[in-house]
């Protein structure tokens, strides 16, 4: 039992942190990033790189990872996605344009592979993250073994959530992306930098997806294509729990999360994923504003 | 791109000229060199692994050509990208087999990429030489299958892992299609003709990486081994998912039927450590020509690290098998390559290999590994000799009474079979 | 009968003429593998017409396509010699063989539990008939629920998105009824009379460029209706068209019919050219792929969006076959998409009408229905 | 004095406990042009929402002539002859305006009776005429989103003429207009006299003086006065509701 509640807390952890930058860069921003995935898939590759090329260790890697994947969100946003505001489904073409070359970029080797030169790390192949060894394991409570790997994923997506729940809500930057959720020319004319707000709010965005790309390294597969379904899932929660709200997206993750754990558990996994997708279109349908929504862009 | 220059320089060109008129590429025919079409994904999620294969294919050929090529004529490879998508490798089949009119393709890796092409080289009578350990059940004239079928996998497997590991008591998992189901039914005959029994037969989206509850249900289950048909990017998720979960090889094993040696280097040995594999090939095989086929590998792909595993093996050998029925029949027709092919033997980096004149499968030495800390597997048992390919061994093919013959699959003999079941 | 309408029409001519005189100067190979594109030709139609039009996105199109498709294979399974020979009184297709529970009776009906469902499938015109019915009745339905309860734009989207991710699992996961993941292969040929449409033959291909031309011409006459100007009106101020007296759902619901009906044609047509069904056919990568045909070709038309997926796939096979490209081209292709959205928001088509107005005097009739503002997404 | 064109029978709405508008009452003749007036949140535009059936009312009835129209869809609300103009203007605005005024035309309004091509030759006469009384004959051609906001209203009011409605709610047809395109406002409502049964929202005095007879005054969401202007402005309470924003000039 415990197990099972476990299983489905952690499978809500990895949604949120997933979903995480896309509460902001969607919910917040009104871009459908396709891309999101794969700045999940670049942090992990960050990962491993920095393991090879600095010997840093795994926790090391997060605050690279999220800065890599900040910086190419900010270059997306400007070089793309600035000039796609209030576009939303132009948003979602141009980057899965994005994805696509973000994909390329890590299986080509940023080219190299046309000089038959091979940089170690990278190209088509799975590629492999060392974990400490004191985190391949479990911990016992209440006389279940409780997945060490899985609590950090669950303690940090947490962290997180609550950093980004600070930064919106007890900063005056908070302050004003909110003001530019509700209403950016309104914004724009109370004085507020709209341009840069975008800009930093999209790249924050990004630097989650990094971190989310560290966490996934360690226990899932790293290969250019991992970033795909990553993207549905956190897409999917965003929209459940409510465009443009943080609490919204904690609560969808949580329960969707169950929902997958428990239903995996009394049947298998393949039923658990279709009563997702059913729930998903059934909660849109009855509740197109999400659990928690108020109005966004 | 891998290939050399020349081969670079000619197909470059002819692809060009695709672009341009399809009807000008006929002189790449016309030239000094025989032709030939290698088909696999180098995009999409499949190139993980179906990259090994075309650079494996590729260097066949550039070893071929350096020592003479065949017929004294240079083997050109026409490289296509299947891009992971059945759509695109039925439409590439096509090109390969119509527009360049080329009588041989080697390809494939994924059953699904497989029977998309097939009407192509059957329709149009062309030879598809096929790397990859499957699931049997097909008997095409077209195709050569180079690769493993179940029972070059399980027929020591199993016996081996109730008799000599002492485990009884299955736990059967798999990947969402057929390779895994079918596995799975062979698996299931063979351990209740051992003595051994089975408490699960659970299967997972194919490239799902979530394991947390499939664990917790292996944990609960009772059962003393665990046996896995997983395939592709999800088996890394898998192991680490079990150690994370504090269960141990030593106490519960996996036994594996895809897991290579790709995704062991890919997740880490520590995860793998006294889990087991059965596969004809492994690197760990010793053999001289094994040893300097790695090596010449890793030369070739320029990565002082890349593995080798079994249906690369298969890529680089069944190459060679072309060339000598090639050499054989005097001809590079596909009839003449098929009739060519049938009995040819190899002394490939796995052992000695075999073309059964029959089905058109091959004779493959099973071998089961325990995989070590190094991320090598240690073979702790093999047969002696080559072992005969029954695709249909899920209907109880025997080396006697084959249902898939050279006029192709036998259906009085497959409705016996089934009918005998009731 | 204004110069910008008279160009439009020599435009739709034109190519209609290229593609029925095509095989005039094509190879056998081409001849297939331009089949192929014109499907992808009609999903580009489909496409426009929901999303330029109706102002629907569908990010789940190929569910009518992967819908269309099986129902056409399951017949020209049964269709095919192995499936024929299968020694027993009705055709069974082989893979039900290997999915039989030990024991199982060897026909058609019971074979394994679902198989019964193929037995109307043994007449080759309920296949084809099921291909198209069955995504328009999905679609009717969907409508009838999503668009009563006036979800509209993104919303949509995501419903479809996984609505056509829901079915592909479901596929995938019922082995003995589908094949599961290998899809359905080995098919025989839909044969009317002497007439077999083999996927290379020339019958095939002018079965597909008619029926592109028929849905073509179709579409473009349906949207020049009053039901096509009130669904542009629909699609530009829903609330107004209410006011007006409009049943918006009752036109949103027909268009979106009529998307999902084009789409299931051009699924019972691929697989009559390329001979196999595959779940992969209800990626998202394909569905998604679709949409951005018809956005580089021009999502506010209809041609423009047909020609978009055509010239795409081309450049793909183009790319993709010489050499030198052959692991870079989807690179290439990504950096396209991009350009496309950021300088040509209304695609190739917008491209060509601003410079057919330049051309021409300004401003006629058809021209202001065809000048669109860029930002038209239903979002 | 012609039938009853609009009975408002205490209607009202309740927003979880806030009572926008409540048991509003009173009866709008036919051929008559009825302004209603008020503060800002007095209530003005919830009640044509709930006219209109854009919110569902949660006590009292609506009826046009002898119908009952409570709560029912908007487009059955209009098909059985109500027109309504909305505060910010809404229009077709992909569409050139003489097409906004032939969708507007319909014949009939299903999907499957419209499959057809052209529009019947009075239909089209009849858009031409509209476009002559509001002034957009010369941009019939012209994209609507290409429109100044002056011309977006008219074209807005051309739409509700074309449609041809029983009674026609006009909210705020003025705002944001300068004196001439006001004038010009004016002279097209008063055309309109007499043919429809109008209802106007309106806070420019000056515009009400222009068109008005009858006026109903909203305070809270409920009336306090009904009467011609000469009523209006002396009625105490009207005054004092008023006195916060500076009363009525």
């Amino acid at each position: 039992m415990i197990d099972t509640l476990f299983t489905g807390l952690s499978l809500g952890s990895i949604l949120l942190i997933v979903a995480l930058g896309l509460a902001i860069t969607y919910g917040a921003m009104g871009v459908i990033n396709m891309a999101h995935g794969d700045l999940v898939m670049v942090g992990a590759y960050t990962t491993v790189m920095s393991g090879i090329w600095l010997h840093l260790g795994f926790f090391a890697a997060i605050p690279v990872a999220f800065v890599v994947t900040a910086m190419i969100g900010l270059a997306i946003e400007r070089l793309i996605v600035r000039h796609l505001y209030g576009r939303l489904l132009d948003t979602l073409l141009a980057t899965w344009g994005v994805a696509i070359l973000l994909q390329q970029a890590v299986r080509l080797e940023f080219g190299a592979s046309f000089f038959g030169r091979h940089i170690e790390g990278l190209g088509t192949g799975l590629q492999k993250v060392s974990v400490p060894e004191w985190m391949q394991g479990t911990f016992t409570i209440a006389g279940a073994d409780i997945n060490i790997y899985r609590t950090m994923i669950i303690v940090v997506a947490l962290l997180f959530t609550a950093l980004t729940w600070v930064l919106m809500y007890r900063t005056p930057v908070g302050m004003q992306l909110r003001a530019i959720m509700r209403n950016p020319k309104m914004a724009a004319a109370c004085g507020i930098d709209v341009d840069r707000m975008n800009a930093l709010a999209f790249a924050y965005g990004s630097g989650l997806a990094g971190v989310a790309g560290v966490l996934m390294s360690g226990f899932k597969t790293v290969f250019p294509d991992m970033g795909t379904p990553l993207v549905v899932d956190g897409f999917l929660v965003v929209v459940v729990g409510g465009v443009g709200s943080l609490f919204g997206t904690l609560a969808a993750s949580g329960l969707l999360g169950q929902i997958n754990g428990v239903v995996a558990a009394v049947s298998n996994d393949i039923l658990a994923r279709a009563v997702i997708f059913g729930v998903v279109i059934a909660i849109i349908v009855f509740k197109p504003s999400g659990l928690f929504s108020y109005k966004g862009r | 791109m891998r290939i050399d220059r020349r081969a670079f320089m000619k197909t470059g060109l002819g692809g060009a000229a695709a672009l341009a008129s399809p009807s000008l590429l006929r002189p790449a025919l016309a030239a000094d060199t025989i032709d030939v079409g290698v088909l696999f994904s180098l995009t999409g999620g499949l190139s993980i692994i179906e990259k090994s294969l075309h650079d494996a294919t590729l260097m066949a050929i550039a070893e071929i050509n350096a020592s003479g090529g065949v017929m004294g004529k240079q083997v050109n490879a026409v490289v296509e990208d299947g891009a992971s998508d059945p759509k695109t490798y039925n439409e590439k089949a096509s090109k390969l087999v119509i527009e360049n009119q080329l009588p041989t393709v080697f390809g494939s890796y994924t059953s699904a990429s497989r029977k998309a092409v097939l009407p192509v080289f059957e329709k149009r009578n062309a030879m598809y030489f096929y790397p990859t350990y499957y699931e049997g059940f097909e008997c095409s004239k077209n195709v050569v299958y180079t690769g493993a079928v179940p029972n070059q996998q399980l027929s020591n497997f199993i016996p081996w892992i109730i008799k000599t590991l002492g485990k009884k008591t299955f736990f059967i998992v798999g990947s969402d299609y057929i390779y895994p189901r079918e596995m799975a039914k062979v698996c299931k005959i063979l351990i209740e003709k051992n003595g051994g029994k089975y408490v699960a037969d659970e299967y997972l989206e194919l490239g799902h990486s979530e394991w947390g509850s499939m664990v917790n249900k292996i944990k609960a289950s009772g059962c003393d081994v665990v046996l896995s048909n997983v395939v592709g990017d999800s088996v890394v998720a898998f192991y680490r998912e079990y150690k994370n979960q504090g269960l141990t090889h030593d106490k519960l094993p996996i036994c594996a039927t895809v897991t290579s040696e790709i995704e062991i280097a890919a997740m880490g040995a520590e995860y793998a450590v006294n889990s087991y594999t059965s596969f004809p090939y492994f690197m760990a095989v010793d053999l001289p020509e094994n040893k300097s086929f790695i090596e010449r590998y890793r030369a070739y792909v320029k990565d002082p690290k890349a593995v080798t595993h079994h249906a690369l093996c298969c890529a680089y050998f069944q190459v060679y098998l072309w060339k000598q029925a090639v050499e054989k029949a005097k001809s590079t027709a596909p009839d003449a390559v098929r009739e060519g092919v049938r009995g040819q033997e190899f002394k490939s980096p796995g052992g000695d290999v075999k073309v059964e004149a029959q089905n058109l499968h091959t004779w493959l030495t099973p071998r089961i590994a325990q995989w070590q800390a190094d991320g090598q597997g240690k073979i702790v048992d093999d047969y002696k000799s080559p072992i005969f390919p029954l695709p249909y061994a899920g209907y109880g093919e025997t080396e006697s009474n084959l249902i898939c013959t050279p006029n192709g699959a036998d259906k009085a003999k497959l409705k016996a079979a089934l009918a005998a079941t009731k | 009968m204004t110069s910008r309408r008279a160009i439009e029409i020599a435009g739709y001519a034109l190519f209609i003429a290229a593609i029925l005189l095509a095989p005039l100067v094509l190879g056998e190979f081409w001849i297939n593998r331009i089949a192929k594109y014109l499907v992808f030709g009609m999903l580009g139609v489909a496409i426009c017409l929901s999303w330029g039009y109706a102002g629907i996105l569908n990010l789940g199109q190929g569910l009518f396509f992967g819908i269309g498709a099986y129902m056409m294979a399951m017949s020209l399974k049964l269709a095919s010699t192995t499936s024929q020979q299968a020694a027993s009184d009705t055709p069974i297709p082989d893979f039900m063989f290997w999915n039989a529970e030990p024991g199982a009776e060897q026909e058609l009906c019971c074979i394994t539990k679902t198989s019964f469902l193929w037995i109307p499938f043994q007449n080759q015109w309920f296949g084809l008939v099921m291909a198209v019915l069955v995504p328009t009745l999905i679609a009717t339905g969907l409508g009838a629920i999503v668009f009563r309860k006036r979800i509209s734009g993104v919303f949509v989207s995501v419903i479809m998105l996984a609505l056509v991710l829901l079915v592909r699992l479901l596929i995938i996961n019922n082995q003995p009824l589908t094949n599961g993941f290998n899809g359905l292969t080995d098919l025989g040929s839909f044969t009317v009379g002497a007439v077999v449409f083999d996927n290379f033959s020339k019958a095939t291909y002018y079965a597909v460029a008619l029926a592109l031309a028929l849905s073509l011409i179709g579409a473009r006459l349906l949207v020049e209706t009053r039901a096509g100007m009130v669904l542009q009106a629909v699609r530009d101020d829903a609330n107004r068209a209410r006011y007006l007296g409009f049943d918006v759902p009752h036109y949103q619901t027909f268009f979106f019919a009529v998307s999902a009906a084009i789409a299931g044609v051009a699924g019972l047509l691929y697989v009559n050219v390329a001979s196999f069904a595959s779940p992969t056919f209800m990626d998202l990568s394909f569905s998604i792929t679709m949409v951005v045909w018809a956005a580089v070709g021009g999502r506010q038309s209809l041609l423009g969006a047909c020609i978009g997926a055509i010239l795409i796939n081309v450049m793909e096979a183009g790319m993709s076959e010489t050499q030198a490209l052959v692991e870079s081209w989807r690179a290439i292709i990504g950096i396209v998409f991009i350009a496309v959205v950021l300088f040509l928001p209304r695609g190739l088509a917008g491209l060509a009408g601003d410079l057919i107005d330049a051309a021409t005097r300004p401003r006629s009739d058809a021209a202001a229905k065809l000048q669109v503002t860029s930002n038209r997404g239903g979002a | 004095m012609g039938a009853a064109a609009l009975t408002l029978d205490g209607l009202g709405v309740d927003f979880s406990g806030f009572k926008a508008v409540s048991n509003v009452s009173t009866v709008i003749e036919e051929g008559e042009l009825r302004v209603l007036l008020g503060a800002n949140g007095a209530g003005k535009t919830t009640l044509m929402d709930l006219v209109s059936g854009r919110t569902r009312a949660t006590e009292g009835r609506v009826f046009l002539f002898e119908k009952d129209i409570t709560n029912r869809e908007e487009f059955v609300i209009a098909r059985s002859g109500l027109g309504r103009k909305f505060q910010i203007p809404s229009v077709f605005k992909d569409l050139s305006v003489r097409r906004n005024l032939l969708v507007a035309s319909c014949p009939s309004r299903g999907v499957f009776s419209n499959l057809r091509f052209g529009f019947p030759a009075a239909s089209r006469n009849r858009v031409e005429e509209v476009l002559e009384l509001i002034g957009l004959a010369d941009d019939a051609q012209e994209t609507a989103a290409n429109l100044s906001h002056g011309q977006t209203q008219w074209l807005e009011l051309g739409l509700l003429i074309v449609q041809n409605p029983k009674v026609l709610l006009l909210d705020e047809p003025t705002a944001g207009m300068t004196a001439a395109e006001t004038q010009k406002t004016a002279r097209i409502i008063n055309a309109l006299r007499g043919r429809h049964t109008l209802v106007v929202v309106e806070h420019d005095m000056a515009f009400v003086r222009e068109i008005a007879e009858r006026i109903t005054v909203l305070h809270l969401g409920q009336i306090i006065a009904e009467g011609d202007i000469a009523h209006i402005e002396n009625h105490p309470q009207v005054k004092e509701a008023y006195l916060g924003s500076g009363g009525i000039h």
